[in-house]
């Protein structure tokens, strides 16, 4: 703390002028808020903050759209689970699969699943689903059809060839949702159709819907009916962060500021869980000099403190990130032990200012400068209204400027801010990348097959990085089925991007799980994280499978 | 108590019976906010009797028209009654609640406003107007309200249609009639007339001021006529107050006034009043061409007016002897190589028309100037004399290339105006100029004499530097404006009207122009200040040679500066000829009528 | 009548070219609709190129030439025909706006025409008891709401009394549980649900209709007609009344209609704040969410109201003024 | 000006009015009030490194801590002193309302002096554009134009606020330059050779001072209440600390949850406090003017 104590006269000065709202804070410190559930909601009804209204609902259970009611992912099943933590998969419509070479996927559907309407789900749903997305690509979010090349249903066998040698496409194909034929196939356009009606496989099946809210109940057909303890859950559209807090939600996925003195006080049976779910770093543009100098990264990542980058970020909830591009502690054990520090890469000012020496760059104790003898400044791109990304870069900034080197803040809104990144039109940006599927989270941002020049747009690779040893790598990995060669070469990739740095990871991006645990038991949390908590994506699925009423069981 | 009694009371009224309106030491001061206070009335005290017919006279800023709000109770902030008494009747009026003092208006006292656009409700018809006061004192049964709306509107000599207008569907003279009718339907003891026909034509005031004066016989009611205009004034009224910076100076019959004015000032007023038609005809300071110096080529009358001293003693306020002074040595300023009379260019005006597009489709265009033709002769003086609307005015802007004319041409030596653009057209500026109606609007504000003579010089002139400003102060020495120095940095409102006039006349004056057109340059300015100005005038055409079309629709100043005269009216010349001769033998009717409408008190009071 | 045409041929203009500034504007933001549909994807986690193709398949691109757009444009606007909404997709725009219109209109509309006429009664009574209370309350009162920011008003009246009070709900337009319809208890619960939206926008737009009508009022009580009324014994009632304020409201009126894009504009704050189902709210998210379409539709519609509201104040005003009329 | 300088002379005209001007506000008690108010607001803005105990930007406290000794009005979610945010955000505030207020007052009085001198078609046209501008609603040009210009800091939002505000300004000098127009000294001045420009602006424009003051203290408090509410909707720069990014931050962070609503009610206050100091200063103008509307009263 380097202000000195504010002078007396300075008080008195400001005195008149802040004794009224002096006196006005002193009385608000005692409005705390508490939790005020509503009473009419049973014990067997869980309150789920999962979908925001905008402000109000419009019915579209299509499963396939962006824009689809977040339940849609409660309604219609994937063929495999995957988990957002680590990137597991546990079988869900496929009971079990096989990958006999790296080109060819075969998945074994499951027996005795039925539709909502009593119809079972016969592999003739997993053929038309297929052809359906075929038919319609901007229904193929995951883009399956990118890979398969041909898909052949034989009564619960589905027999797919991929068109190159590519192993990790089993978790993209298998993470596709399963729609009931006989209601689709009479649909003119899938794309988009809104199936306001919705009948899917799900544990759970619409009840109503209103412009404010809607409820889900539960399916005793489903597969797993009796797993499922929850009766009814509850969707209102009013779920702003003051609406979590007040009204008694069950399950609520938010970033709370001071969640120990919100969430957690409103209520005594409120808890928190934010494990990772990426990793928030500086991405830069390596078609634009100096960041195509591996020594200038370096400097970068060595002059910035990732753990106080986290804790303005984050508020300390998150930490620091690994270089690893790994998510520490999910993704442990897919992690290179001959990596120091587990990858991390701490803050050291002296290293850091060697290795802008050794690409070049001149530091006199106020002013870094660039091989040309110009103060060495960059603009950092973020998007408006990302709070915690503006924090980060305002504290790289800070950090930054301490060894001389002037950032500028950059913030278009969202929209702007991916055309600029698409498009390349950047000098480093703040981007969040890899996540549970460590693989995929390698070559989207590594793989020289998606680079494309500055002013062509591409999804992936947005950082233009081009490695030989990466797409070695990358390939090797995709012919290989041979889960210890795939470790192998997973350590490998960590290695490089540990030492080439294409993103300088700064902190891991949370999931932001809120629930209460008065009414419902058996919720994922860091010593039994077998799911993250949140409420969209096909998260609720295990997550609603595995809880339990509490007053049951205490009766 | 009774006004009759007191001792201090000007004059018991006539029949000797109790006063109407008894006002005893008013005083009444003006507070503006975040300024200082000013008394615009100062212990003033005065009877009216029952059915006399009292006027009030004075200049602006005499206190005149405050007395009369404050008489009628309708003084309001800033202006507030500081002290004295007014009774009417033998109730003091301070004493009324608010509610009294509504209800005794029908049947007390009645105030007719200075005329203007303002005076009725815009968005209410006539007949609403009635309305509204039939229904404010129900003195008229409901059933009987129209007749009598009808009748009140006969009285005043309109037709009953009127009531179904708008204002601003009638002329300025029926909204005064209206105006009048609206008050007489309160049906008043006392009508007080605030300057009833100032802002009216000549033979408008005169037809509004004979129906005043009719029903003031007829109905009997008291009336109190506040006004400017001596004239006016003693030709209407039983007595006469005059008053001035607040005070009554003196309170005579008419006939007195008239005849043996007693206070210097009463004496003043009056000597700034004439007869354009008698054979001499002179001012204070300035006096008309005999009629027998018909000639175009200019007065050979003594020039001597000139020096005597353009301004009537206490005329333009303090500044005013010392500037008056000054313009007596005006002519040595005149440098070498002024032009002599003759020597200019000759303005010829011929078979000018001016039309404006119709306001409205299918409404007929308007004919403001209707074939005019005259020559201004070189170093000549001619009046253009018509009420509003005779196309003077849009002459006037022809002859400065303003306005373009739909048919014929005016030529200024071998220039025609008429086809004159952009730079042209303020080259015309050099030979050109104008003087302005009115001072108070003709400068600038924000602006300096200096500034505003300085921008007149640099734009007009090849003058530049230390040359430019000598001609500057030379101007305002030739207007009178000295010490020059100090004039120079005076803004206007630091300038009385008169003072205000000479420094427009000044820039006019700098191109050292051909022409200068006057339009109606001395009738915003208090009759005192008048001859001032125009002996400037007149004096400044006949040193510099210049010639002068003087617009006005006061015949008494057209006779005093000018040689010939064209009598406008709708748009068409109607008479022409010497001034004087004119104004003494006028043949035209509408010429006649003009004359006729000029008051005179001498016809009611004997010469 | 000659006023009437005038106005409506100058009313026909402003549209045409509020409808083509209105197909400008959008075009001018940068990224294009799939890039915000990422944008919102990419908050739940990294988005592949395989997704942006999809988003790109179902939310298609702009296409064709700037005039050809142009002229599209300008035949779907002739049909109704806004499109479909990119943010909301596959909703149509019509649908979309349709749905928030009545909500807006008789918040914004009701809101707007109560504030005037409290307001301007207030002014005219501030005019008339000048220099006392009456006048002092209502114009420095009023003038310091007016200097409330709209959010921070609608922020605070919702904490206070929505969230620690419990006297007003927090969100929406009707209750959750409540399926719009048109019976008494329906009404009862909007006009409940619109209380505090509707207090903030009169609270804070309540100060400039007093201030304009008082300085109007002051104005016109100084004119020679209205003292020529007094010294006719006309009742203060009839002169504040049918002299001064039926005179001074004119040039109120011409505020009116202006004054309305302002309000539908502060009804963006207002909406947000409360989660009020209307246009303000919806236009934001067809900002946020790079909606051209939806925009395009609410831009015009708002523009279209302000015009017919002008043109309606315009003819009013031709009917309470006859100098206009003849 | 070309005359030459040979006489000390007194207070140029138009400052001699400035100061007759002030004097006049000054006088009227709500203006005067107004000044006060807004005095302070500059003193505290100026001052602000001296005055506010902490750097606005400084993170190192505690976070959402509650009013103390140390910081009187507690901290932000971020570990910020908030009432040195608050001294700081006066800096934006004020620049922001006088810098949109005059750029829009100073378009608003070209546009609205050469609309109300020229006559025929270029006076339609003109007429035309600002009616456009009038009617099309202001906030949600603000926030297209914004979203465009996102990224280009304070001065974007300066220019944002500037470029649609400024019709309704135009519109009132308009009628007033129309009816100065036909005053005679403005046909004097073409008598004397004067130019139009020259005419418009150094004739016609001194004598609409205190109406343009009126309308640049107008256009100012709008400013202030737009550049806020472009704040809190996250369309303008919330790395700068203003009132309105600081309301943004305390929506952002849940202010209303953690008790730190003197976060959330400061800067609104101030805002309110700082728009109101200018409207009283107006209430001041409007009484030159229109001397009508100097205080007093009717007497009714």
């Amino acid at each position: 703390m380097a202000s000195a104590p504010p002078l007396l006269r300075r008080r008195t000065l400001l005195g008149g002028a802040s004794l009224a709202a002096t006196s006005l804070l002193a009385s608000g410190c005692s409005l705390q808020i508490r939790s005020r559930p509503d009473p009419t909601i049973g014990p067997d009804t869980m309150l789920v903050a999962g979908d925001k209204g905008t402000p109000t609902f419009t019915a579209n259970f299509n499963p396939f759209h962006a824009n689809k009611r977040t339940a849609a992912s409660i309604l219609y099943e994937p063929l495999i689970w995957i988990n957002p933590l680590d990137g597991e998969l546990v079988p869900w419509l496929a009971e079990s699969w096989d990958q006999p070479d790296p080109q060819r996927i075969v998945l074994t559907l499951r027996e005795g699943v039925s539709w909502h309407d009593g119809t079972p789900l016969t592999g003739e749903d997993v053929d038309y689903t297929f052809r359906m997305l075929q038919d319609f690509p901007a229904n193929d979010v995951a883009g399956a059809w990118g890979r398969i090349d041909t898909l052949e249903v034989d009564g619960r066998t589905i027999a797919i060839t991929l068109k190159s040698p590519d192993s990790p496409a089993l978790p993209v194909i298998g993470q596709t949702v399963i729609v009931p034929r006989h209601l689709w196939e009479g649909v003119a356009d899938p794309s988009t159709w809104r199936n306001e009606e919705p009948v899917g496989s799900g544990p759970f099946q619409l009840g109503t819907f209103t412009a404010l809210q809607y409820t889900l109940d539960r399916f005793p057909g489903h597969w797993q009916a009796s797993s499922i303890d929850i009766e009814h859950l509850v969707y209102p559209a009013a779920s702003e962060e003051l609406d979590l807090v007040t009204k008694g939600y069950d399950w609520a996925y938010a970033y709370m500021s001071d969640v120990e003195n919100t969430w957690m006080a409103a209520n005594d049976a409120n808890r928190y869980w934010f494990p990772p779910g990426g990793i928030i770093g500086l991405h830069p543009n390596h078609d634009v000099a100096p960041f195509d100098d591996v020594d200038v990264r370096r400097g970068l990542a060595l002059a910035l403190d990732g753990r106080q980058v986290a804790e303005v970020a984050a508020e300390g909830y998150m930490d620091e990130a690994s270089q690893s591009g790994l998510l520490l502690p999910n993704q442990e054990d897919l992690l290179d032990p001959s990596l120091p520090e587990r990858g991390i890469i701490g803050q050291d000012t002296q290293a850091a200012i060697a290795a802008f020496e050794k690409a070049g760059f001149t530091y006199d104790g106020t002013t870094m400068r660039t091989p040309e003898g110009e103060p060495f400044t960059f603009a950092i791109t973020t998007a408006n209204g990302y709070t915690d990304w503006l924090r980060a870069v305002q504290e790289v900034q800070r950090e930054l400027g301490a060894i001389g080197i002037a950032v500028d803040i950059d913030a278009p809104q969202p929209a702007a801010y991916e055309a600029n990144l698409s498009s390349g039109d950047y000098q480093v940006a703040v981007g969040s990348s890899n996540g549970s599927d460590a693989f995929q989270g390698f070559s989207n941002l590594m793989s020289g097959e998606y680079y494309v020049p500055v002013g062509e747009t591409s999804q992936n690779n947005r950082i233009r990085y081009r490695s030989a040893e990466a797409d070695e790598l990358i390939t090797r990995y995709r012919a290989s089925v041979d889960e210890a060669e795939q470790s192998e070469i997973l350590h490998a990739l960590q290695r490089l991007f540990h030492t080439d740095l294409p993103v300088i990871a700064l902190y891991y991006g949370g999931l932001w799980g809120l629930y209460n645990q008065a009414r419902f038991t058996g919720w994922p949390t860091a010593e039994d994280p077998y799911a993250p908590l949140q409420t969209y994506g096909s998260s609720p699925l295990l997550v609603l499978t595995r809880l339990r009423r509490a007053q049951k069981e205490a009766s | 108590m009774t006004g009759t009694e007191t001792t201090t009371g000007p004059r018991d009224t006539p029949g000797g019976e109790a006063p109407l309106l008894s006002v005893r030491d008013l005083s009444v001061v003006y507070e503006p906010v975040g300024a200082t206070p000013t008394r615009a009335v100062k212990d003033v005290s005065f009877d009216v009797g029952r059915g006399e017919f009292l006027g009030l006279v004075g200049e602006s800023g005499s206190g005149k028209s405050t007395l009369g709000f404050a008489i009628t109770a309708l003084a309001r902030p800033p202006a507030r009654i500081e002290g004295g008494r007014i009774l009417f009747g033998d109730v003091d009026i301070a004493s009324m609640d608010h509610e009294q003092l509504r209800t005794q208006r029908q049947g007390g006292f009645a105030m007719v406003l200075q005329a203007g656009m303002n005076t009725l409700n815009p968005v209410r018809t006539i007949r609403q107007h009635f309305g509204d006061i039939f229904a404010a004192h129900r003195h008229v049964a409901p059933a009987r309200r129209e007749a009598r709306a009808a009748e009140l509107v006969r009285r005043v000599s309109l037709g009953p249609e009127v009531l179904d207008r708008y204002p601003f569907e009638l002329s300025g003279g029926m909204r005064q009639r209206v105006t009048i009718a609206l008050a007489l339907s309160l049906e008043p003891q006392l009508m007080v007339f605030d300057e009833p026909t100032t802002a009216l034509d000549v033979l408008v005031q005169h037809a509004v001021m004979d129906t005043i004066r009719a029903l003031q016989a007829e109905e009997g009611f008291t009336a109190i006529l506040i006004s400017h205009d001596l004239g006016v004034v003693l030709e209407s009224a039983h007595r006469v107050l005059v008053m001035r910076e607040g005070r009554i100076v003196e309170d005579a019959p008419s006939a007195d006034i008239l005849h043996r004015p007693q206070h210097e000032y009463t004496r003043m007023l009056l000597s700034h009043f004439a007869d354009p038609r008698a054979e001499h005809v002179s001012l204070p300071g300035i006096e008309a061409p005999e009629p027998a110096a018909d000639g175009p080529d200019g007065p050979d009358a003594p020039a001597a007016d000139g020096p005597d001293g353009p301004d009537a003693p206490a005329a333009d306020g303090p500044d005013a002897p010392a500037a008056d002074a000054a313009a007596a040595d005006a002519p040595a300023a005149d440098g070498p190589g002024r032009r002599r009379p003759g020597a200019g260019l000759e303005l010829r005006v011929e078979g000018v028309t001016k039309s404006f597009a119709p306001p409205r489709r299918r409404a007929a265009g308007v004919l403001a100037v209707d074939d005019v033709s005259f020559t201004l002769a070189p170093g000549g003086a001619t009046a253009l004399v018509g009420q509003s609307g005779s196309g003077k005015s849009t002459l006037a802007k022809m002859i400065t290339g303003v306005e373009k004319p739909t048919a014929g041409t005016i030529h200024l030596g071998s220039t025609s105006i008429g086809p004159l653009r952009g730079r042209a057209l303020r080259e015309l500026r050099r030979t050109v100029q104008m003087v302005f109606q009115d001072p108070y609007s003709a400068l600038n504000p924000l602006s300096t004499v200096e500034y505003t003579l300085t921008r007149a010089l640099a734009n007009l002139t090849d003058l530049r530097g230390p040359a430019l400003r000598r001609r500057m102060l030379e101007l305002l020495e030739t207007v009178g404006l000295t010490p020059v120095e100090q004039y120079a940095a005076k803004l206007p409102h630091q300038l009385s009207g008169g003072q205000r006039q000479r420094v427009v006349i000044a820039r006019a004056l700098a191109a050292d122009p051909q022409v200068i057109i006057a339009d109606e340059p001395v009738s915003m300015l208090d009759v005192s200040l008048r001859a001032g100005v125009l002996a400037l005038l007149r004096d400044l055409r006949e040193r510099t040679g210049m010639s002068l079309l003087y617009i006005t629709h006061d015949l008494l100043s057209a006779r005093l500066i000018t040689d010939d005269i064209l009598v406008l009216h709708e748009g068409r010349v109607v008479e022409q000829g010497p001034t004087a001769q004119v104004m003494r033998h006028p043949r035209d009717e509408y010429t006649i009528r003009l004359l006729e409408a000029i008051p005179d008190p001498a016809r009611v009071h004997g010469a | 009548m000659r006023y009437f045409l005038q106005r409506g041929g100058w009313f026909a203009l402003t549209l045409w070219a509020a409808i083509t500034l209105n197909f400008l504007l959008p075009r001018m933001m940068p990224g294009s609709p799939a890039d915000a549909a990422i944008a919102k994807l990419s908050q739940n986690g990294p988005v592949t190129e395989e997704t942006r193709r999809a988003v790109e398949a179902q939310l298609g691109v702009p296409d064709g030439s700037l005039i050809q757009q142009y002229v599209d444009y300008l035949r779907q606007i002739l049909s109704l025909d806004f499109g479909v909404s990119y943010a909301f997709y596959p909703e149509p725009v019509s649908g979309l706006v349709a749905q928030a219109l009545p909500y807006t209109l008789v918040l914004v509309g009701l809101v707007t025409i109560a504030s005037f006429v409290i307001g301007t009664l207030l002014g005219v009574l501030a005019a008339w008891r000048r220099g006392t209370w009456m006048d002092a309350l209502p114009t420095v009162g009023g003038s310091f709401l007016t200097t409330f920011p709209y959010f921070w008003t609608s922020l605070l009246l919702l904490f206070f009394l929505g969230y620690v009070a419990h006297l007003f709900p927090t969100f929406g337009a009707f209750s959750a549980t409540t399926q719009p319809g048109l019976d008494w208890g329906t009404v009862v619960d909007a006009v409940y649900h619109a209380a505090l939206p509707a207090t903030t926008m009169l609270i804070t737009s309540l100060g400039g209709w007093v201030l304009g009508m008082r300085n109007a009022m002051i104005t016109t009580l100084g004119e020679d007609h209205v003292t020529f009324a007094e010294a006719n014994g006309i009742p203060g009632r009839t002169v504040a009344l049918k002299y001064a304020a039926r005179n001074a409201i004119l040039p109120n009126l011409t505020g009116f209609g202006m004054a309305l894009g302002g309000v539908v504009g502060g009804s963006i704050l207002v909406e947000q704040v409360f989660g009020y189902p209307g246009i303000g709210f919806l236009l934001f998210n067809a900002v946020t969410g790079q909606d051209y379409p939806l925009m395009q539709a609410i831009f015009l519609m708002i523009t279209v109201s302000v015009l017919v509201a002008n043109l309606l104040v315009d003819i009013l005003y031709g009917i309470l003024d006859p100098r206009t009329r003849r | 000006m070309s005359a030459p300088e040979t006489a000390p002379r007194p207070l140029p005209p138009a400052l001699a009015g400035l100061r007759g001007g002030l004097r006049t506000i000054w006088t009227h008690r709500k203006a005067r009030i107004g000044l006060i108010v807004l005095g302070l607001f500059v003193v505290l803005a100026v001052l602000a490194p001296w005055i506010a105990p902490y750097d606005p930007k400084d993170n190192s406290f505690g976070r959402s801590l509650a009013g103390s000794a140390q910081h009187w009005l507690g901290t932000t979610a971020a570990g910020e002193d908030v009432l040195s945010q608050l001294i700081h955000g006066a800096r934006i505030s004020l620049l922001v309302g006088f810098g949109a207020g005059g750029i829009s007052t100073i378009i608003s009085v070209v546009i609205g002096l050469c609309w109300g001198y020229v006559r025929g078609l270029p006076g339609e046209v003109i007429n035309f554009v600002v009616n456009l501008f009038l009617v099309i609603p202001g906030l949600p040009l603000m926030i297209v134009v914004a979203t465009y210009l996102s990224d280009g800091g304070i001065s974007v939002i300066i220019a944002v606020i500037a470029i649609t505000g400024w019709a309704w300004g135009a519109r009132v000098l308009r009628s007033q330059t129309a009816s100065l127009r036909g005053r005679d000294f403005v046909e004097a001045a073409r008598f004397s050779g004067e130019r139009a420009p020259r005419i418009i602006f150094r004739e016609i424009l001194p004598n609409m001072t205190s109406l343009i003051a009126g309308g640049f203290f107008g256009a100012a408090t709008a400013a202030i209440l737009a550049e806020a509410g472009l704040e809190y909707l996250g369309l303008g720069d919330s790395t700068i600390v203003s009132w309105g990014t600081m309301l943004y931050w305390a929506q952002n962070s849940n202010a209303l949850l953690t008790g730190q609503w003197a976060l959330l009610f400061a800067p609104g206050l101030c805002i309110a406090l700082l728009a109101t100091s200018l409207t009283l200063i107006n209430f001041g103008i409007d009484g030159i003017s229109n001397p009508r509307l100097r205080e007093g009263s009717t007497g009714r």
